[in-house]
Order: C-alpha cells, then sequence, then structure tokens
C-alpha cells in the first residue's frame, strides 16, 4: 500500500492538535506571514499539550487520519507550568509503544513550536506531511472474516 | 456404505469428504492458542478433533459478535444487509453445543417476529455433533435435560462406540449431507445412554426452579457473589447467551448500524438514562443471569437457558461456579 | 514453607484479626471447585477462616477486592502489595485501613502450561513438596517442577515477596529479577511480524472485560470503554476498535500496573497483553527509572515531570528557536 | 419476510419545546408517501433512530384517533436525544413500530379511569386520555380523572391539552406541582398527595382503574393511595420505564422475571408485576 505511485492523486488527511498558546499561535503567525505550507492538515486547538489524551490520537487514527501531529510550547515556556513536560512522558511512551506493535513509524510526530516560530510551524507541517505521502494511506485493519 | 466410522482417520475422511463438497462452508474446531474455537476450516489439518469441545461456542456462527443490520453509502439510504450465507456444516459440535442452538431457534427464530439475520443463517446450517466420551470435571448437562448422547439440535449425531463412532441421522437436513458424504446410518440408537459416563448427579430442574424462585430475596446471594468481579466472560463463552445492543457507527465512510454482544453481567445493561437502575448490585446481576437460565426461560422458552457445556465455570476469572450457587440457592434445604 | 503450613498460619492469622477486629474482611484463597484452581475467599467470620489456603494456583490478584473505607486484612505476596502500594499513592486506600498478611511467592502454576506438558492429560489433583508438582489423573501421578510450568508473569516476576506487610508468614524467599527479556525478544522482531502476532492476538479478544474486572489498578468508577458521550472508542469486534481499546487501557495503567498478569490470566481466550504492558512497564523503566508498586515514596511517573526527560522521540525538538 | 430492524423513514412535520428550560421537545412525524398509517394502542411505543446516530425507544404521546401524525416527546438526555431535538421539520427520522402492549383499552371499557402521571412519563397517558376523550371512544368509559404534577411549572408538558381537559365538563383534570414559581395559582404538592384529594370524587359507576406513569419514587408513594382508595392490584396499570433496545424481544435487555416489557409490557397490571421478581415492583 505504500508508495507515491500507486496512490496517485491521494492527499494525506493529517490532524494536527495544537495547543493554544504557542503551537496554535505559531500556525496563526504562519498564516500571518503568508508562509506556504501543505493544506493537508486539519487542526484541532486544545488549551495545552497536557490535555491531549492518547485517546484523542487513537480516535483520529481510527476515524480516518493518515497522520497525527502533536504540538506544545516549548519546555519552559508552558502557560500551565509543566502541562507540555508531562505530555512529553505519556507521548514518549506511546511513541515506542505503537512502534513495539509494528504501527508504522512516521504517521504520528510530537514537536514543539512557539508562537513566533511561523516558519517552524509550516516546515514542520512540510515535513510530516512529506513523510506521511512517503508512507502512503493508513493500512486498515479490518480484520478477517470471523 | 458404511454406518460407521473407524477410528480417528475415517473421522478425518469424513470431515474431507464434506470439505470437497461444492458450495459449502465449514466450521470446526480450530487451535486457537492454548484454547479452540470454532471457525471457518478449509482443510482437514486445520480441525481439532481430538480437542474435548471447543472453549469458544459455536454461537458466533449464527449471532456473530458484530453484525451489520443497516448500512447506508454516503447520500444514499439505509439498505438492511440480511446475509444469504452458502450451506454451512458445523462439524464437531458436542451436542450440548447443539442444544444451544435449539435454544437459541427459540429465541431469535420463536414469536410472532423472527429474526431475519439469525434466521438466514440458521437456515443455512447443518449441525453434526460428537457424543462425548467422558464428561469434564466443568460439565453438568445431565443438570439441564442434556446428556452426552443427547440429540436435540443435531442434524446427525456421532455416537461414540468403541474406537470410532455410528452414525445417526436425526433429521432430514442430516440425512441428506449422509448421502452426500458418502454414509449409511444406522437406523436406531445403538449405545445405551445410560451405559455412558454421566456428567454427574443429575439435578431436578422444576424443584430446583421452585426452590430459586422462593431464594428471589435470600440474603445470601450477597455474600455468595461478592468474588464475582462483574466481567462478561460467563455470557460471552455461554454457547446460549443471546443479549446484545445496537450501536451505530460510521465506517470507512459509510454508516452501519450493527448488533454487538452485550452482557446482563455489564453494570451499563440495566441502567437508564436519567440513572436509575433496577439491578444496581452485582448480586442483583448475578442473580438475574441464574434466575434467568434456570427459571425464567423455562416459563418463556420451555427449556432452560442453560446446556451444563460448563463454559463459563470454566472460563470465570474467580472460578465462581454456578453450579455451587444452583446447589447452594436450589439445592434440597 | 510448605503451601499446607503456610495455609495453617494464613487461617489462623485471619481467625485471630476477626476474632479481635482488627479487620472486617479477610481477602484470601480458598480451593477452588474444579482442579488446578484456588479461588478468591471472603471471610468475616472468624469461623470461615479454615477455608483459607495458599498453595500453587492462587492465580488473582486480591487487591482487587479492597474497597474505600472498609478495613480489611489481605493476603499479599509480592504482586498484590506492589497493587496496594499504588492503590495507597492514589489515595484510593488508607494504609490504615489495610492489614497486610504477607507470604513470599515462589510463582503460580499455569494450568495451561500443565495442559502443555502433558497432553491429554485430565487432571484431577495435584500436590506440591518442594517446588515439585504432583499432577493426579493419570494411570500414575507424574510430576514436575513448578518452575518449569510458572505463569509468564510469575517467570519474569521482579518481586516475589511483600513491598509492605504487616504479619510477614513463612520465610521470605530470594529475589531474582529478570529484567524484560520477554520485551526484547519481542521487539527483536521485524515489525510485519510484530504487527500480525499483535492482530492475532487482538482477533481471539471477545471484549467480555475480565482483564479490566480482574485488574486491581482499573479503579475508575466509569471506564472510557463504557463512555457513549463521547464515544472513544467502539464497543463491537472490529479490530481497530478492540486494539484502540488494549492500548487505551494499558496506556491507562502505565506507571501503574502491578505487573501481576492477572489479566492476561483472567483472559478466557487467551489474549497475551503483556505485549503491551510490559512494554510499558519496560520503558517506564528505562526512561524514568521506576517500577510500579516498588517503592512506596516514589512519585508516580504518570503524575511527574522533568525537564531533563529524553525528546528524542520527538521531531526535530531541540532546534534552537528564532 | 419482513425486517423488523428496519425502520420507516417519516417525515418531521415540527418540532415544538414543551418546557421553559428547553430539555424536552415533542416532535410530529408523519409517514411516507405510500406508506399506511400503522394502527395503534395508546401506551405502545416505538424506536426513533438517526443513523449515524443511534436508536431508542419513545412512547407514542399522541392518540391512535388521529394515526395520521404521531408525536413524541423527547427529553434530552444522551446522543440520541440531543440528535432528535436538533430534527428541523421536513428532515427524516427512523421509525419502528408500534412496540410493546399497550393500554388495556378493551379491559377498561365501562369503568371510572384514574390517569395518574408525573413528568416525562406523562406522554402516553396524554395519547390515552385524549384516544378516551374522543367522541367516539367517551361513551365506552364511566369518570376520568386525570392527575399530572410536574417538579414545577416551567416542566409542565402538554398545555393545549391542559387548557381543553380543564374546560371539559365529562372530566376532571388536576394539575399539580412539586414546587410552585410566581404565578402558579394551582395545586402545589406531590402527585401521591393529590391522588389523595380525589377520593372525595365520587365514583359514577364503580369499578375503577387506575393507570400510572410516572418515576419510581412517584409511583413507590402513590401505590398506597390507590389501594386505600379501594383499586385491587388487577385494576392498576403501571407502564414501566424500562432500558430497551430491540423492542422484540430478542435482545434480553428489558426483560423482567419470564416476560419481556418490550413485547409483554410495559403497561403491566400491578397483580402481574407482583408475580414478578422484585426488582421492578
Amino acid at each position: 500500500m505504500t508508495g507515491t505511485n500507486a496512490n496517485a492523486g491521494w492527499e494525506p488527511r493529517i490532524v494536527a492538535f495544537l495547543c493554544n498558546w504557542c503551537s496554535y499561535a505559531g500556525a496563526d503567525s504562519a498564516g500571518v506571514g503568508r508562509m506556504q505550507y501543505p493544506a493537508s492538515v486539519r487542526v484541532i486547538r486544545v488549551p495545552c499539550a497536557g490535555r491531549i489524551n492518547p485517546f484523542f490520537i487513537l480516535s483520529a487514527f481510527r476515524r480516518g487520519a493518515d497522520g497525527v501531529l502533536v504540538s506544545g510550547c516549548h519546555p519552559g515556556d508552558c502557560h500551565y507550568i509543566s502541562g507540555n513536560l508531562g505530555a512529553r512522558r505519556k507521548f514518549a511512551l506511546m511513541a515506542r509503544l505503537l512502534g513495539h506493535l509494528g504501527i508504522e513509524e512516521g504517521r504520528l510526530h510530537f514537536t514543539w513550536v512557539s508562537a513566533s516560530e511561523g516558519g517552524r510551524f509550516a516546515e514542520v507541517i512540510e515535513t510530516v506531511t512529506e513523510r506521511v505521502r512517503e508512507l502512503g494511506p493508513a493500512r486498515r485493519n479490518a480484520g478477517g472474516a470471523r | 456404505m458404511t454406518d460407521t466410522i473407524h477410528g480417528r482417520e475415517s473421522l478425518v475422511r469424513l470431515l474431507e469428504g464434506i470439505l470437497a463438497m461444492p458450495g459449502v462452508t465449514v466450521y470446526a474446531p480450530v487451535a486457537e492458542g492454548d484454547g479452540a474455537a470454532f471457525d471457518r476450516v478449509l482443510s482437514a489439518s486445520e480441525a481439532l478433533l481430538d480437542s474435548s469441545g471447543a472453549v469458544r461456542p459455536p454461537r458466533q456462527i449464527l449471532a456473530p459478535m458484530t453484525e451489520t443490520l443497516l448500512a447506508m453509502e454516503p447520500g444514499g439510504s439505509a439498505v438492511d444487509s440480511v446475509p444469504a450465507p452458502e450451506p454451512t456444516i458445523l462439524f464437531g459440535a458436542r451436542p450440548c453445543d447443539a442444544r444451544a442452538i435449539v435454544f437459541l431457534d427459540r429465541v431469535y427464530a420463536g414469536g410472532d417476529r423472527i429474526d431475519p439475520y439469525y434466521a438466514a443463517r440458521r437456515e443455512a446450517l447443518t449441525i453434526l455433533s460428537i457424543g462425548c466420551r467422558e464428561p469434564r470435571a466443568t460439565c453438568f448437562c445431565t443438570s439441564t435435560r442434556g446428556g452426552p448422547l443427547s440429540v436435540e439440535g443435531s442434524d446427525i449425531l456421532l455416537e461414540p462406540s468403541g474406537e470410532g463412532w455410528i452414525v445417526r441421522i436425526i433429521t432430514e437436513r442430516g440425512a441428506s449431507l449422509v448421502g452426500r458424504a458418502g454414509l449409511g446410518s444406522s437406523d436406531g440408537r445403538v449405545t445405551d445412554p445410560a451405559a455412558f459416563p454421566q456428567a454427574g448427579a443429575p439435578r431436578d430442574l422444576s424443584a430446583l426452579r421452585g426452590r430459586l424462585e422462593q431464594a428471589f430475596d435470600d440474603p445470601r446471594w450477597e455474600a455468595l457473589t461478592a468474588k464475582c468481579l462483574g466481567c462478561g466472560a460467563c455470557t460471552f463463552l455461554c454457547p446460549s447467551c443471546h443479549c446484545f445492543d445496537i450501536v451505530d457507527a460510521e465506517e470507512d465512510g459509510r454508516i452501519v448500524r450493527s448488533r454487538i454482544w452485550d452482557s446482563c453481567q455489564f453494570k451499563t445493561f440495566t441502567r437508564q438514562a436519567s440513572g436509575h437502575d433496577p439491578r444496581p448490585t452485582g448480586a442483583d446481576r448475578y442473580r438475574h443471569r441464574l434466575m434467568h437460565k434456570f427459571s425464567y426461560c423455562l416459563e418463556s422458552y420451555g427449556m432452560p437457558g442453560c446446556v451444563g457445556c460448563g463454559r463459563c465455570v470454566e472460563a470465570c476469572p474467580v472460578n465462581l461456579d454456578i453450579r455451587l450457587l444452583l446447589d447452594a440457592f436450589g439445592g434440597e434445604r | 514453607m510448605s503451601g499446607a503450613g503456610l495455609s495453617a498460619r494464613i487461617a489462623e492469622a485471619a481467625s485471630r484479626l476477626l476474632s479481635e477486629g482488627s479487620a472486617e474482611v479477610v481477602i484470601g484463597f480458598e480451593q477452588g471447585s474444579i482442579p488446578m484452581r484456588a479461588t478468591p475467599c471472603l471471610v468475616t467470620d472468624p469461623s470461615d477462616a479454615g477455608r483459607l489456603v495458599w498453595n500453587a494456583f492462587c492465580a488473582n490478584n486480591l487487591a482487587r477486592y479492597l474497597e474505600p473505607g472498609r478495613k480489611a486484612a489481605i493476603v499479599a505476596r509480592g504482586c498484590d502489595s506492589r497493587a496496594i502500594v499504588e492503590l495507597i499513592k492514589e489515595r484510593r486506600l488508607k494504609r490504615s485501613d489495610i492489614v497486610v498478611i504477607g507470604v513470599p511467592c515462589t510463582g503460580m502454576a499455569d494450568p495451561r502450561a500443565i495442559a502443555r506438558r502433558f497432553p491429554g492429560l485430565r487432571v484431577t489433583a495435584v500436590d506440591e513438596s518442594d517446588g515439585m508438582l504432583v499432577i493426579h489423573g493419570g494411570p500414575e501421578p507424574v510430576s514436575v517442577p513448578l518452575d518449569e510450568v510458572l505463569h509468564a508473569s510469575c517467570r519474569l516476576c521482579a518481586r516475589r515477596n511483600p513491598v509492605i506487610c504487616d504479619i510477614p508468614l513463612g520465610d521470605p524467599v530470594a529475589e531474582r529479577d529478570p529484567g524484560f527479556p520477554d520485551v526484547e525478544a519481542f521487539a527483536s522482531l521485524p515489525a510485519e511480524e510484530r504487527r500480525s502476532r499483535v492482530e492475532a492476538e487482538m482477533a481471539k479478544c471477545i471484549r467480555c472485560y475480565a482483564c479490566r474486572s480482574a485488574c486491581p489498578l482499573c479503579t475508575c468508577a466509569s471506564c472510557f470503554a463504557d463512555s457513549s458521550q463521547p464515544q472513544w472508542v467502539g464497543r463491537g469486534a472490529h479490530p481497530e476498535d478492540v486494539t484502540a481499546f488494549h492500548v487505551m487501557r494499558a496506556m491507562h495503567l502505565a506507571g501503574r500496573c502491578a505487573e501481576c498478569g492477572a489479566c492476561a490470566r483472567a483472559c478466557p481466550t487467551g489474549v497475551d497483553l503483556s505485549i503491551l504492558n510490559r512494554r510499558l512497564a519496560s520503558d517506564v523503566s528505562e526512561l524514568f527509572g521506576c517500577r510500579a508498586g516498588l517503592d512506596e515514596n516514589a512519585p508516580q511517573p504518570l503524575a511527574a515531570s522533568s525537564m531533563e526527560d529524553s525528546q528524542d522521540f520527538m521531531l526535530d525538538p531541540g532546534r534552537k528557536r528564532e | 419476510m419482513s425486517n423488523p430492524y428496519a425502520p420507516v423513514p417519516m417525515r418531521v412535520e415540527k418540532s415544538v419545546t414543551e418546557t421553559e428550560d428547553g430539555s424536552i421537545r415533542t416532535i410530529s412525524l408523519t409517514f411516507p408517501d405510500g406508506t399506511a398509517p400503522f394502527g395503534f394502542v395508546p401506551g405502545q411505543f416505538a424506536e426513533l433512530s438517526i443513523l449515524g446516530v443511534g436508536e431508542a425507544p419513545f412512547g407514542i404521546a399522541s392518540s391512535p384517533m388521529s394515526p395520521d401524525m404521531l408525536d413524541f416527546t423527547i427529553a434530552r438526555v444522551g446522543t440520541v436525544t440531543t440528535e432528535l431535538h436538533y430534527l428541523e421539520p421536513g428532515e427524516s427520522v427512523g421509525l419502528r413500530g408500534p412496540l410493546g402492549n399497550g393500554y388495556p383499552v378493551e379491559g377498561l371499557s365501562g369503568r371510572d379511569l384514574l390517569v395518574i402521571g408525573g413528568g416525562f412519563g406523562f406522554s402516553t397517558l396524554r395519547a390515552f386520555t385524549n384516544y378516551a376523550l374522543h367522541p367516539g371512544n367517551r361513551g365506552n368509559f364511566g369518570g376520568i380523572t386525570v392527575v399530572y404534577g410536574a417538579r414545577n411549572p416551567g416542566l409542565l408538558l402538554y398545555r393545549d391539552d391542559l387548557c381543553d381537559w380543564a374546560a371539559r365538563d365529562d372530566m376532571n383534570l388536576v394539575v399539580t406541582v412539586d414546587r410552585a414559581d410566581e404565578g402558579w395559582t394551582g395545586m402545589t404538592g406531590t402527585v401521591p398527595a393529590a391522588v389523595e384529594k380525589v377520593k372525595g370524587v365520587k365514583s359514577v359507576l364503580g369499578g375503577r382503574a387506575a393507570l400510572v406513569c410516572g418515576p419510581p419514587a412517584m409511583i413507590r408513594y402513590t401505590l398506597p393511595v390507590l389501594a386505600d382508595l379501594g383499586l385491587a392490584p388487577a385494576d392498576i396499570f403501571l407502564s414501566l420505564e424500562m432500558k430497551m433496545k430491540c423492542g422484540i424481544g430478542k435482545c434480553g435487555r428489558c426483560g423482567i422475571g419470564g416476560s419481556y416489557a418490550c413485547t409483554d409490557g410495559p403497561v403491566y397490571s400491578l397483580e402481574r408485576l407482583r408475580g414478578l421478581p422484585g426488582e421492578f415492583r
């Protein structure tokens, strides 16, 4: 199922969970700065990276996302002191667990983007989109005929 | 033409013969981890014919864990998805499994409203059962009006005899399968059921029922079920449990309405939107399960809702043995 | 000390605790109704204390039966006590409400492993002596070392003696933490094979929730899996829903899971949940330097954080800011 | 074979807010072209559904004497009911029904009736009352007394009907609220207390029967009052609120002993109910 040739015309669907204070504002900066980035992203704004439950990520995949991006404030910048640091622990475990289960790496990405980093936001989206595009549409497990 | 299957190899050949029939689907016990489940087999080597019974009952052949009732494509209207299965043969059911299907027939295909999904699968099904040579520690079929050579529900019963089996045709459908498989059959019962190893002394169902009904408000329910975890292992491994929920979801761009297995042991089963729950405690829910099987079903369906297969005894993570509760509440006082 | 000796001492302690009113209930095991099974037993009357036993088939984690506000004595080995420690940390239980009757544990025998070892044998009874199981049911009794038929979780056990204890019974056994060879072995498989192994395990799940119900740390009053608003995960047999349920549950237990294996033992169809839970335990140990239930005073790793935590899993994380 | 799980696509004709807090609405549905309206008995219910959201049972709140348009009164409590609240005229909603037994209209013929409802449980009693008051049916029944209560005046349903009924001289209407607000001039107090007060109302024909539907607490305290009034358990009919799903006696959810509320109920005589397991008494 992978490879761009087999998926001509296909555009990845990427769900981005962005914290309100830094990354969402960073996306805004990218827009204000008229920076180009792929239109593959559906943004969901959350109060803090710490608000992002692993459920959100699995639900996004379950409902058809090909990739998921989670982005919050850089360490030290969290508006709730350490919400992003707590989130980092959760996501470190989740990233490893999904890899362990054989779920393709490259579909789930975590990063930090600050409010002023419009350029970085555009680059991140570019990188994630390219990575997911290389992987092709997410493989769905419809199971056997039991 | 022979009416006897001499030993295991002949049994394998019979299964091979059935598998070779065009246009049939065959289910038989297959290995699943350390246990066994009824699943579709394509070759006789997949089947576990020596197993003393599958861990998972054949119920999912007729009432799958999740079954689409209606589906709607984007922009379309809802269409029902009643299956049209090809002829299906359940090979190697235990007599208790076949009796459980008799019970399911009364639930789904009885009364004035027939469940078309179940009925379509049932109509296509032929059941070949193999009698039980010896009971397991968990068996209690004899307490539910069954037995190791019980014929109810089976189209064909292979009665153990020496190292082999005698073919008994129970129904027309069984006769047709026997004919196609190149077997003959014995005319009458050859084996004396009473001479067979039985699963313990039978319990008197009608006396049991009366005592259970009297024990409804017995204060011991709570203590005797205190270790119940409230999981659904007993109900989901039960061959005759039939409860389900109906849920809607979006599945790969289609909107589907499905039914999924549900369990009276779950806290959410009877809890109303207002928060009121007529069966709020684990003891209430356990009592309901027991009373349903041994009292209510006798009234509604003329047979107990339990065939004594023992799967719930085996599966219970905390070994809450339904037989002990039957004796505690329904035994002689 | 033999199982029989321990059983008698457990019964004696239980009877005393109930008589003197130190506990409303004693949570232990009694003989099960079928061979190779012990079953949880909640004793409230001192005259029933004699039912309590300790043997190689005590498969459940009894911490599951502790309730807030109920003074209870509990027979606990390493894994039960690890769960109790976590429950106390989460303030679900008060230490002062619990009397821990501590027993050393040399592991529990897996009936499925015994069946594999002696195919076709219909076991009628099992005796234990000096680390050997003597199995009856065939023409002659057969024996096997307990060590060779242990549950996987017991083979990999990191804590055999109770972590906290009020009434120690029996002599402590030597600890032997084997680390995570199971996790390493699985991780060394190619991703495709890991994926298909996981899919095969998930295909066995019947959504009976025995795993959740048997787990001493699954303490949520209402589980995400039962929520309809929002519905986090579909309740049917769709493989992606099944997987999502188990992954979410494992994530919820990350850093809290007592590694007792009660979930996998409870599973009627034998889903190997250790693939998820052990991986998380191994990562928690490696990344955050702790293991659930072993240290009463350590904070739970997912209720804590540090600026120094690794972020090498992140996309371009250390990049200088504009 | 007709598929009992397949809904009929009904058309929403109107949707009106019943209560001041907006938590309860009544939607009125008509049958699609080419589908004949079904006959039904007051007290029966139907499963309403929106594909992709879910299905839930609701009592039919309108009288079978006007079968072309069916009313359903819906309290917003969950996902399905919320979506049903959002339906606008012209939209479509799935319906399976009629389901259940309904009130025993034949057996009630020739008797004096006490119709007792509380809160949201009044919907099928409204259907029954309008059925009984229909000119073609009124002669079949003796005196009709309706006692209806809500927590506060803002939660009273079917205000137009209440006004009509109050103006009639062939029935007696008692409306009560647990807690009055400014401007409420009617009776204040619980439903059981209001039923106590109708004790004095003379029986016209004798052979009284009561139809009761409401929250569990209302039922619990009303039954002794009815016993005081001299009604035997066989004369008291309760419509039970039960969690249901399939509506056709297969899914096992609404079992009460050997009966299913969705097929044998939801209306039970108190006598029958007393012979069933105690969970629902």
